[in-house]
Formats: C-alpha cells, structure tokens, sequence
C-alpha cells in the first residue's frame, strides 16, 4: 500500500506540474509575441540571479567546511602535496570565478532586444592566441611544480626506513614488522596455505623474529617505509592523515614511503579531541565488506617504537611462538595436539 | 566546383521520383579520398581491427617482459609434420608464412583481373586464395594439436626452465586429487619428454612455467586463425557470387577489392604474430 | 520571434520537387522497427536511451537513500525491489550492485549510446545534406546490436546471484573471481556479453558516421562549411572507433580469464581459504586495456554535448561562434590528447612512477583545447542577442558546468595532489559534473533544440524552465559538496562510513545530497512527461514555419516531417558556413546555408585568396 | 582505383609485375628472417639479442609496408587516406611504449 501511495504521489506531482505548464503555454500562446522581450528579460535576469547565487553559496561554502577538511598533514609527503594543492587551488578558483561571472553577466547584459542585432563577430586571431598561450603557461607552471614533487614523493627510500609489511585481503589487513634484524622474511607464494596464509617462508632465518602487530605502530620523524600486497583481489592502502595511498594488488608488490612529522598525541592537541586516532582505510572496491576494513595507526616517539618493536619481536615473534612448538609437535609425533595448535596458528595469523 | 559539374550533378537529381533516395554514392566526388563508401567502411573496419589485434599483442608484450623467463619460441615450435621428432626450428611456420603470402597474391591477382572485367581470371586466382586460406587454417590446426599433445593448455604451460634457465617441455599428467594438470615431478626434479631428468629453475612449481604463455599462444594465433576462417568463408561466397555473374551485373567487381582488402589485412596480422611469437 | 524566415531561401532548393512517391512497401515493421531511416533509428536510440536514463537514475536514488539515512529503514522499498532491500534497508551486494549498474547504465547506454548514438544519427546526415547513412542497414544493425545488448544487461539485473558489482570498471581480480563477490558470477558474465554487443553497435554506428560525413556531403558543403554538432560527431566517431576494440580485446582476456582458468590478469591469488594456481598474470594490464577505452570514452560523452552546445549557443544568441576553426582544432586536439593520457586514472595503482610524470603532463595539456572551447563560448555570447529558452538555457548551463567540474581536471590530472584525491568524493564531484551533468545538458538542449525537427511539434516550455532551473540548481547542491567530502578523505563506493572517525563527520551533507538527488530524479521525470505529452499534444510545427530558431543549418531546409530521403527534391545546395547570424545590418538576422554568396561577399572572399 | 576504370594492358602489366615484386621482396625477407634466427641460434648466442630483435622489427614493419602499400593498394590511394590509416597508429606507438615500460616497471616490482 505504501508502496503505491509512493508512485502515486510522485505521478500525481508531475502531472500536476504537467497541466500548470499547460495552461501557462496556453497563455503565452494566446499573448503571441507582444510581450516577448520582456519575459524573455525576465528569464535573463533569474538565470544570472541563479548562476551568481550558484557562484556566491558555492564559495562561501568553501569557508564554512573547511574546518571539517583533513587537519595538517601528518607527514612530510603531505606538506608537499598541500602546497601543491594550494596553487592549484588558486589558479582554479580564479578561472572559476572570472568564467561564471563572464558567463551569467553577459547573459543579462546581452538578453535579447528587438532594437539591436548582435554584433558580428566571427573570429579574432590575437584573442585566440591568447587564451590558447596563457592557459598553455599556467599549466606548464603546474606541471613543473607538480612532477618535481611527484618525484621527491617517489624519491629513493631512505636507508634507515622502518619497514612495515601491509597484506590485504577480503576485509581485513594483516601488518607484519621485521623484529630486531629490520629485514623482513621472504614470501614465497608458493607455500600459502590457510595456515601461512601471507606464504612466508620459515626457512629463511629472517622471517625467525618477525612478528605481527594488530595497531600499525610507527616512529614520528622516520622513515617508514610500507611494503604493500593482496592476497585475492585490488586494495588500496589509505592513510589520509599521511596523504598516503597506494593499491596492493596480487602478484605485484607495491611499496610507498613516508616520514611521519606529528604523533598522535600531538594530533590529538592540534584537533583538541582526545579521541582521535590516524586510520588505515582500503580506498579500492574489492566487495561487500570494502567499508569496513580499518586499522589504527600509532604514531610515537622513535624511543617508544624501538621498545615497543623489541618487546614485540622477543616476545610476540610468529615463528618462536607459533611456529617452532609446532614443528617441535609434529616432529615428536605428538599428532594430538596439532589440531589446537593449528587454530592457534589461525588466530594468531588472524 | 565548376559550373558545369554543378550541372552535371543536377542531372542525376533528376529521377528521385523513382526513389525515395538515391544510392549512398551520390557525391562520390566530394570524398576527400576519392573511395566509394564501402571500401571506406572497410579500411576503417580494419583500422579498428587492427586497435584489437593490437591490444592483444601489446599484452603479450607486457606480460612477456614481466615475467621472470619466457620459454624459447625456438624450443617450442620446433615441429614439423611427417618428420617425426627431428627438430627443425621456425621451418614449419615459415612454410605457413609463404602460403599465406601467396594466398595473399592470388587475391591481389584477382582484384586486377577484376578491373579488367575478366570474370575467368578472378575465379582462377580466388580460388588458388581461397586454397591457401584453406591450406593455412591446416597447418594451423596441425600446429595445435601437436602442441596439445605436447601438454600445452591455455591455463597450463609444460615449457619449464631448468636451472641455466635453458627451454624444456616436461611431462605432465593430470593431478587426480584436483583435477588439474600439474608437472610430473620428485623434489624439483623433472622429467622431460624424452625420460631425461633435469632440476627445475628457482621459483617455478608443479603449476608449470609461465602460465600466461599458453593463453597468449592459444588466445592469439585462435583469434587469428578465427579471422583467417571468416576470411576464407568470405571468398567462398565471392568466388560463387563472381561465378553467378553478380559482379558482372553491377558493372564492377568493387567487392572482390573489399573482400582482398579484409584478405591481406589478415596476412599482415600474422606478419606481426609471427614476429612475436616465433621471431622475438 | 521578431524574424519570419524567408520563404524564398527554402523555396529555393524545394520549388522544382515532385512529391515524394514510396514505390516499397510501408510497413510498420519496416518503418518502425526494423528501419533503415536514420531519423527513426535515432529516435530509436533516445527512446531506448530514455529507459535507461530513468533505471540509472533510479538506482542512483535508491544507493543515496542507503548514504543519507544509513540508519533508518524503508519498507516500501522492500516492496518494491524485494531482497535488494532486506528488512527495509539497502543489502551491501545490492549497493556495490547498484553503484556498478549506475556507473555502467549512465555511461555506456545513456550517455554513449543514446546521446552520441541519437544526435550522430539525427544530425549527421540532415546537417551536411544526405539522404541517409552511408549504410542504412548497418546502421540499423547497429540500433538492434544495442537493443540486444540492453536486453542482456537488464537480464542480469534479475540473476540470482545480482548483476556485475566490482565496479563499472570491473578491475579484476574482483570481477573475475565468484568467489569474491557474488555479483561476479553469472552478472559478470552476462555484463561481458552485453558489454561486447554494445560495442559491436558502437563501431557499426562509428564506420558509418565516418563515412558519411567524408563522402556523402552535399554540393557545396566543404568539410570547414559543416556546423560544429557534425565536426564534434566526427570526431566522437573516430575516438569510439579506435578505443573499443581495446575494451573488447580486454574483455575477451577477461572472458578467458573466467572461464577457462587462463592467467591474464591474475596471478597468486589466495581466496576462500585456497591457492589459486594462476601465475604471471598482471591485474594493472587490465586497468591499461580499460582506460585506453575508458578515457577517450568520456569524450565520446562530451564531444557531442560540445559540438550541440556551440550549434545552439550561435543560434539563440544570434551571433556566429567565435572561431569557428579554433573550436575544430580543439575539438582535434582533445581528440589526440584523449588517446595518450589513459593512465592518469591509475596513478595510484601501482603504475610506474616515471609513467605518472609523463601522464601528467600529457593530461594537463588537455586543460589548454578545453579553455580554449570554454573562451570561445563566453565570446560567443558577448555582444550577442540571446534568446532564452530551454534548449539555450541548457545549453548555458552546460557552459556553466563544464568549467566546475573542469578546473577540477587540473587538480586531479596532476599525480601530486591525486595521492590524496584519487578515489574519493572529490573525484566523483569531478566527473560527475563536467561528464555526468554536461553531458546530459547537452543532450537535454539537444532534445529541447531539434524536437521540433524529431515530431514536428514543440515542448513544452514552462515545463522546460522547471526542467532546467531544478536541475541547475539541484546539480550544483548534489555534487559540490562532495568536493568537500574529498577534501575530507571520505573515499568513494563506501557502503556507510560509521566505521571510521575521520568519515563520519558529514551525516548533514549526505542528507542534503541525497535530498536534493531525489528531487532532481523526480524533475527528470517531468521531462519525461513533457517529452512523451508533446509528441502527442505538443504546439505543432507548421509549414509555414519550418526554421522556428531562425538557424542557418540544412536540417531545417525539410518539411516538417521528413520522409525517407529527408528532401523531398533535390538536395540542398550549400554556399556558406553556418554561422552568418546577424552578419547583415538590415533584413533577417542570419543567412543559411543555401543562399548563395553576395557579390560583395565574393568579393571579400577574393580578397583573402 | 575508382570504380569503373578498366586498366589499359601497359598499366595492367606493370600492376601484375608490381605484385610479383612485392612478393619476391617479401619472400626474400622471411628467408633472411629465418637464415639469420638459425645463425645466430647456432653461433652468435653471446651477443645481446635487442641487435637481432631490432633486425627483425624493421623487417617485418619493411613486410607489413609492402603488404599495405603494394597488396591493399595504399600506396596508389589519395594521400588522406594514407594519413588517415597513418595518424592512429601514433596512438599505437605510445602505447606499446608505454605498455612494455610498464611490463619492465611490474618485473621490477616483482624482484626479478
């Protein structure tokens, strides 16, 4: 019932809006064209009344929400892009405006008279040139300022990163930090299983005191470098606080890095919310649960990670304490207690 | 345009009573290349064709370029019918080559007999095109199914490396567990086609090599064996449509042209595949 | 209108023409289904494109009601759209599902095929005077490849499993696994084909326009004597031509990919708790083969909105377009540009950086053509004498739009500040206005403008003034806050974005948007009332007035009703460009086509030699 | 060629001898083509092989030319419809460019 009341106020809204355009069509008819100029003036003057109200709300909105914009970059890599954004900003803004005035000024200025006739004017070769040169010198500006950064942002990472290793799947991350070596053990994809689901290699001796981490905790002032890929189908990487971004796709390895410059506690006092935290969101449609794929990040002090990172790795490190028991038990023999040290495995992998 | 050509287009407008239209000709001379519409419609078919085929080997070319190690078009297609198992690398698809060449010019042949208005000699050359066409399309089949014989699947790829990275066709079998076809292999150790043993190159698995290799083979040289076909039908029906005296009725034989243009396009699509596929 | 068209420049090319004899047989089959008169088959694609314009929108309505109310629930929709709505409330599959098919439905069917494949049809032939498509029965080909193509695509809308959701992209690895997202099941497979029988109908409409605008141009129409609506079809006609084999050859790979376990684009995947055994397959080798579509096709959205813009702009403001060649070689020059900055939409996708430089460059170099299009628009109405109506209004508003969510072009063109854009509301504010609501204003002053010459008769105006000034307004209050969520970080094709703080924040704004979006839909409809009541009811065009803009193209050298053949006689013969509007001081305002040059005129002309 | 004209014989002969020579170039490029693949397989395998792949680009675009040219009568057809055929595959060329850098870029990525 409801349903069909729905469709049926919605048909009888456009036909009423029908028959009052009828009758108003009916009437301009029957007028002829005695007083077309002046509704033809009337039109003029409420389309450029829309347009510069158009103009005005959508630039006055820009100060009325910019408080809720992304804070100060949290990194280094931010600060630059900002920059860049505020030079573009305004040269668009400035082209923006010019063009809609122009624009909606002229449609009034020049609404249809029957005294005058349009002014003949075909074509101006220097006017041409100029508009083709000047923005041509603009974007130049913009393209050299933009690729520079592009670059320093892509730039070699430095040697003394902190390596994160970020692994996507349907819906959920998993972090994995290279423990007290700072080298990552290798993967091998050949080993996935559901009890090694990233394939790490345990053979290599590197991966003995990775471990994984549920928060992403990082150092501010540092490099840190993350080592980004899928296990099934696109992600992205996405730390807006860092303006940091990046797809993990399967089979391809993708890595970005970045130099956070504010901890969260320092964000916390810049935002005056003491509950705020930097997220890790998936910025990539990889299906139903794509919403909902979050991390907290910590940003700290570097003395704070390099206890943090060595408690972790002493006490928390995936192969001496998953791994190890259980070849010690299958080597022992001791098939009864696989099975719960294989769900231990899960979870902590989990 | 000069009066009198003004004039004489007038003329030609004179009988649309007849017609609600006149043919799609009309201003044949106001084509800026000087073709009919419909060898127009045909090069920029072929143009567009020519934007698939060549997403197709960009693809390949991609792929190719990154990944680890690519079997050796030499290793591969190193076989020749009636020569048993003697290796004679690029001599079958060279043989291929030439007939599509040729069969390439029995259509250019024909399309000049087919100015002359000589009805004979554009059956003679269409068919020795169509024969070619035919002739082709076998080799290709016979190219197939020896591969398949040799365990080339569009999803698996039995071309593995050994640890100097040299090309070796090793013996699969299909996995009875999962159904799907996995090398025959101990530790990393292979066997290849003729009972030889050979250790497997670091980072490839029962899965075989390169799995996109067999896919691009299959998926490519099918797409061009496809137009190939459609090709050869289309002779076909030119060659029956000259011998029914059709061509002759229109007062020329501007469809041969389109057909042979549709032919040589599809010999040079192969020019470009046996370049990447045998060649490279 | 102050101006009575001059009978004797129609009479002209008219006065000798026998009457129109049909010795075939009408049918109605043959005249209205299985036509080969370009004149019925565009109106075959703007009917067909209607359709989808109002299920696009619809669903575009239904994900915005899940964004603006996340908590409430509606049991009419329920009734309506049974499990999409679950207890009242939008299913995430439903809603990724919805997203694709909107994405998917607006600009393939809608946007390229009833807007580039109506106006291609109607115009082309009656503006540069031929009696039909070089082809008329490819093209009719091409209307039916389309109608099965649409068949298909709404087919997969009734599958279990839901129709294609991984985007209207449909990036793999998502679109080619089922099991990682149900929609990728037999949806997918059903999008593919659909996808490759529309593209089969884009290129028989393509070949044809080509070559008909090359050979079939009447006496006199010089290819720089063709309006700009013809140019700009052109063009889109070349663009589509050359970028669609591309999307087939990718979703041939994708087909392949699904179906017989081939590693194109995959490689070591792990899902549902089990290895996949693909390998050496690149998931970004598809977004490669998709974009080198992808891109030009936006422009085969806009161009044509351009060419049909700058046509009605000249007419109503009665000047002639300011540099007229100026707006060719842009509308070139985009053409070209569109082809080499495909992966500007990847460079976060793991592209190589270096790429990226180069990319950028080339994609802000298409801002230069598009400034010069927009500057030569303003000059187009300064000093002029513009007559408002529907179709100019609209055609204002496109001017007004294509700068908004232009300007935009330059920040997310540019890789650096794309880091923090890239896949957000900021983007989808961006094309949404310059390709989304152009686009269609476009189409609409299209619609608005050559009714009359479609049926015969005129919309209604009022109904028109409603028309536009709701959805001027309604687009600028649906997509410019969205800049705002972008410059937030709010990313897009998020489901509800309760989960993340930083998110959160803009339960306002998405109300107002979704609001507003429901409002500008049920306008749309109005249209289509006005649409469906003035076939049947509209003021009638008479006889005696058959060039009611006043305009100087050939189209309106017709009767009211052209037959098949569009003249009755003899073509027109062409003398002149388009655009001599107010080009004399006395006597009528413009001076069409079919009137011979001056002396004076001559004169000049020999000057410049 | 418009439609209609009936070459004379001169012009008849020199468009048949024409295709024979197209045919012997081309023939004669594949065998080189294939003489050199087998020579430089049996000997020159040392030496890198972007000299050898270079050869056998330019020979097979020298082929794909005689073909367009000679058998699909380009080569006799008005100069825009060469250019139009010609423009496009700049499109082509930037994209194989920037698709093999991007192959390169992937097998990078991958750590080989």
């Amino acid at each position: 019932m409801s349903a069909f009341l729905l469709i049926l106020t919605i048909v009888l809204l456009v036909i009423v809006v029908l028959q009052i355009s009828k009758a108003a069509e009916l009437a301009r008819v029957l007028k002829g064209d005695s007083d077309y100029e002046e509704s033809n003036g009337n039109l003029a003057l409420i389309t450029t009344v829309v347009g510069f109200v158009i103009l005005v709300a959508s630039l006055w909105s820009i100060f009325t929400y910019k408080d809720r914009f992304l804070p100060v970059p949290a990194s280094e890599q931010g600060v630059w892009i900002q920059s860049m954004i505020n030079w573009t900003m305004f040269f668009t803004c400035a082209v923006y405006i010019i063009t809609q005035i122009l624009l909606f000024w002229f449609v009034y200025k020049y609404k249809f008279s029957s005294k005058r006739r349009a002014f003949w004017y075909p074509d101006n070769g220097a006017l041409e040139l100029a508009w083709t040169v000047v923005p041509a010198i603009v974007l130049t500006v913009l393209v050299i300022l933009g690729i520079q950064k592009w670059f320093k942002v892509f730039s070699e990472t430095p040697t003394d990163a902190i390596v994160v290793d970020v692994t996507a799947q349907q819906f959920k991350w998993t972090l994995r930090y290279p423990g007290n070596d700072n080298v990552l053990g290798a993967r091998d994809f050949s080993l996935t299983n559901s009890n090694n689901e990233l394939g790490v290699n345990w053979n290599d001796k590197n991966s003995h005191d990775d471990f994984f981490a549920d928060d992403m905790v990082i150092p501010v002032n540092t490099p840190v470098l993350v080592k980004i890929s899928a296990l099934d189908v696109l992600h992205n990487v996405n730390l807006v606080h860092f303006r940091v971004k990046m797809d993990a796709v399967p089979g391809i390895p993708t890595k970005m890095w970045f130099r956070p410059t504010i901890t969260t506690d320092s964000m916390r006092l810049i935002l005056n919310n003491p509950e705020f935290e930097y997220e890790l969101n998936c910025s990539e449609l990889c299906g139903s649960g794509h919403y909902n794929m979050r991390k907290v990040i910590k940003v700290v002090s570097l003395d704070e990670y390099k206890k943090w990172a060595r408690t972790q790795s002493l006490e928390n490190a995936f192969y001496t304490k998953n791994v190890q028991p259980e070849l010690a038990a299958s080597t022992a023999q001791t098939d009864t207690t696989s099975s719960s040290k294989e769900a231990a495995i899960t979870t902590a992998t989990n | 345009m000069a009066e009198e050509t003004l004039l004489k287009h007038a003329d030609t407008h004179e009988h649309e009573g007849h017609e609600p239209f006149m043919p799609a000709d009309e201003f044949e001379s106001n084509s800026p290349m000087k073709v009919s519409y419909g060898k127009m419609m045909m090069w920029y078919f072929l143009l567009s064709d020519a934007f698939t085929f060549s997403a197709f080997l960009i693809t390949y070319g991609a792929l190719r370029v990154s990944n680890k190690w690519w079997p050796d078009p030499n290793h591969v297609f190193n076989a020749m019918p009636f020569m048993g198992h003697k290796q004679i690398p690029l001599g079958f698809v060279s043989i291929m080559t030439f007939i599509l060449i040729l069969s390439s010019v029995f259509v250019v042949l024909a399309v000049i007999e087919g100015h002359r208005m000589n009805k004979k000699g554009v059956l003679l050359w269409m068919l020795g095109g169509i024969a070619g066409g035919a002739a082709f399309l076998g080799c290709q089949a016979w190219e197939w199914s020896h591969l398949i014989s040799e365990g080339l699947r569009p999803f698996f790829n039995p071309f593995v490396p050994d640890a100097q990275g040299m090309t070796h066709l090793a013996k699969s079998i299909v996995d009875p567990e999962t159904g799907r076809r996995v090398l025959e292999m101990t530790g990393n150790m292979v066997t290849d086609a003729h009972g030889h043993k050979f250790q497997l190159g670091e980072g490839f698995g029962k899965f075989g090599g390169v799995g996109a290799f067999g896919a691009l083979f299959f998926g490519i040289t099918g797409f061009h064996g496809f137009h190939v076909f459609t090709g050869v039908l289309l002779n076909v029906w030119g060659f029956f449509a000259t011998l029914s005296g059709k061509f002759e009725k229109v007062g020329h034989y501007e469809m041969i042209e389109k057909l042979g243009l549709y032919w040589h396009f599809v010999d040079l699509v192969w020019v470009f595949v046996f370049l990447a596929f045998y060649l490279l | 209108m102050a101006e009575v068209i001059s009978k004797e420049h129609l009479a002209h090319d008219v006065h000798h023409a026998p009457h129109e004899e049909h010795h075939h047989v009408e049918t109605f089959i043959n005249k209205y289904i299985f036509t080969t008169d370009h004149k019925m088959i565009a109106r075959q694609f703007l009917f067909t494109g209607i359709f989808w314009a109002i299920i696009g929108g619809l669903f575009s309505v239904l994900f915005r009601v899940q964004l603006g109310w996340p908590d409430a629930t509606f049991p009419v929709l329920e009734k309506l759209f049974g499990n999409w709505f679950n207890d009242g409330k939008l299913d995430p599959n439903a809603y990724y599902m919805l997203v694709t098919m909107h994405g998917t439905i607006m600009v393939f069917f809608v946007l390229t095929a009833g807007l580039s494949g109506t106006f291609a049809n109607f115009l082309i032939p009656l503006q540069i005077g031929a009696r039909d498509m070089a082809s008329g029965f490819i093209n009719m080909l091409s209307y039916w490849f389309f109608f099965l193509s649409s068949l298909v695509m709404f087919a997969s809308l009734f599958v279990p499993t839901g129709a294609a959701s991984g985007g209207w992209t449909i990036y793999p690895p998502l679109s080619a696994l089922p099991q990682a997202t149900p929609g990728s099941g037999t949806g997918m497979t059903l999008w593919l084909i659909s996808m490759a029988l529309f593209i089969g109908s884009t290129l028989m409409g393509g070949l044809n326009y080509i070559t008909t605008v090359l050979n079939l141009r009447t006496r006199g129409m010089d290819l720089f004597k063709m309006p700009l609506t013809v140019w700009a079809l052109f063009f889109t006609a070349i663009i589509g031509l050359l970028s669609f084999p591309v999307l087939l050859s990718g979703a041939v790979l994708l087909i392949f990919d699904r179906s017989l376990g081939t590693s194109f684009f995959l490689s070591d995947i792990y899902i549902g708790g089990k290895a996949l055994g693909y390998s050496g397959g690149s998931p970004i080798l598809f977004q490669h083969l998709f974009w080198f579509l992808g891109h030009p096709e936006v422009y085969i959205v806009i161009l044509p909105a351009m060419g049909m813009v700058s046509e009605i702009l000249a007419t109503h403001s009665r000047k002639p377009i300011f540099g007229y060649k100026a707006m060719i070689f842009s509308i070139l020059g985009i053409t070209i540009l569109g082809f080499i900055v495909w992966a500007h939409h990847m460079f976060m996708s793991g592209l190589n950086p270096f790429a990226g430089s180069v990319f950028t460059l080339f994609t802000l170099l298409i801002a230069v053509p598009s400034a010069v299009k927009v500057f030569n628009w303003l000059t187009t109405l300064w000093r002029g004498n513009i007559h408002l109506n529907s179709a100019s209004l609209f055609a204002i508003g496109f001017v007004s739009v294509f700068i908004s969510g232009g300007v935009t072009g330059i920040w997310l063109g540019n890789a650096t500040i794309d880091i923090q854009l890239h896949d957000t509301y900021f983007v989808v504010a961006h094309f949404h206005i310059v390709m989304g609501i152009a686009a269609f204003f476009g189409m609409f002053a299209g619609v608005y403008h050559w009714f009359p010459k479609m049926f015969g008769r005129f919309m209604n105006e009022t109904m028109g003034y409603i028309h536009f000034f709701v959805t001027f307004l309604g687009s600028y209050v649906i997509f410019w806050p969205m800049h705002y969520l972008g410059m937030s970080g709010v990313p897009r094709r998020y489901y509800s974005f309760k989960e993340f703080a930083a998110f959160s924040q803009y339960d306002d704004l998405n109300k107002v948007i979704s609001a507003a979006a429901i409002v500008v839909f049920i306008t749309q409809l109005v249209f289509v009332a006005n649409f469906i009541y003035s076939i049947y009811k509209g003021r009638k065009m008479t006889s005696d007035n058959l060039n009611p803009w006043n305009s100087n193209t050939l189209e309106w050298t017709t009767p009211v009703e052209p037959g098949h053949g569009n003249w009755p006689g003899a073509l027109p013969t062409v003398y002149r460009w388009p655009y001599d509007y107010s080009k004399n001081t006395t006597g009528p305002d413009f001076t069409p086509q079919t009137v011979p040059l001056t002396e004076q005129e001559i004169k000049e002309l020999e000057s410049h030699a | 060629m418009s439609r209609g004209h009936v070459p004379s014989d001169a012009e008849y002969k020199s468009q048949v001898s024409a295709v024979w020579k197209a045919t012997f170039w081309m023939g004669l490029i594949t065998i080189v083509e294939v003489v050199i693949a087998l020579i430089w397989m049996k000997y020159l395998t040392d030496y890198p092989r972007i000299i050898l792949n270079s050869f056998f680009i330019v020979a097979s675009a020298t082929k794909a030319f005689f073909i367009i040219g000679e058998f699909m009568h380009l080569k006799y057809e008005k100069r825009a419809l060469m250019i139009s055929m010609a423009v496009p595959l700049i499109f082509l060329v930037w994209a194989i460019i920037a698709f093999s850098w991007e192959g390169g870029a992937w097998h990078h990525m991958r750590g080989y």
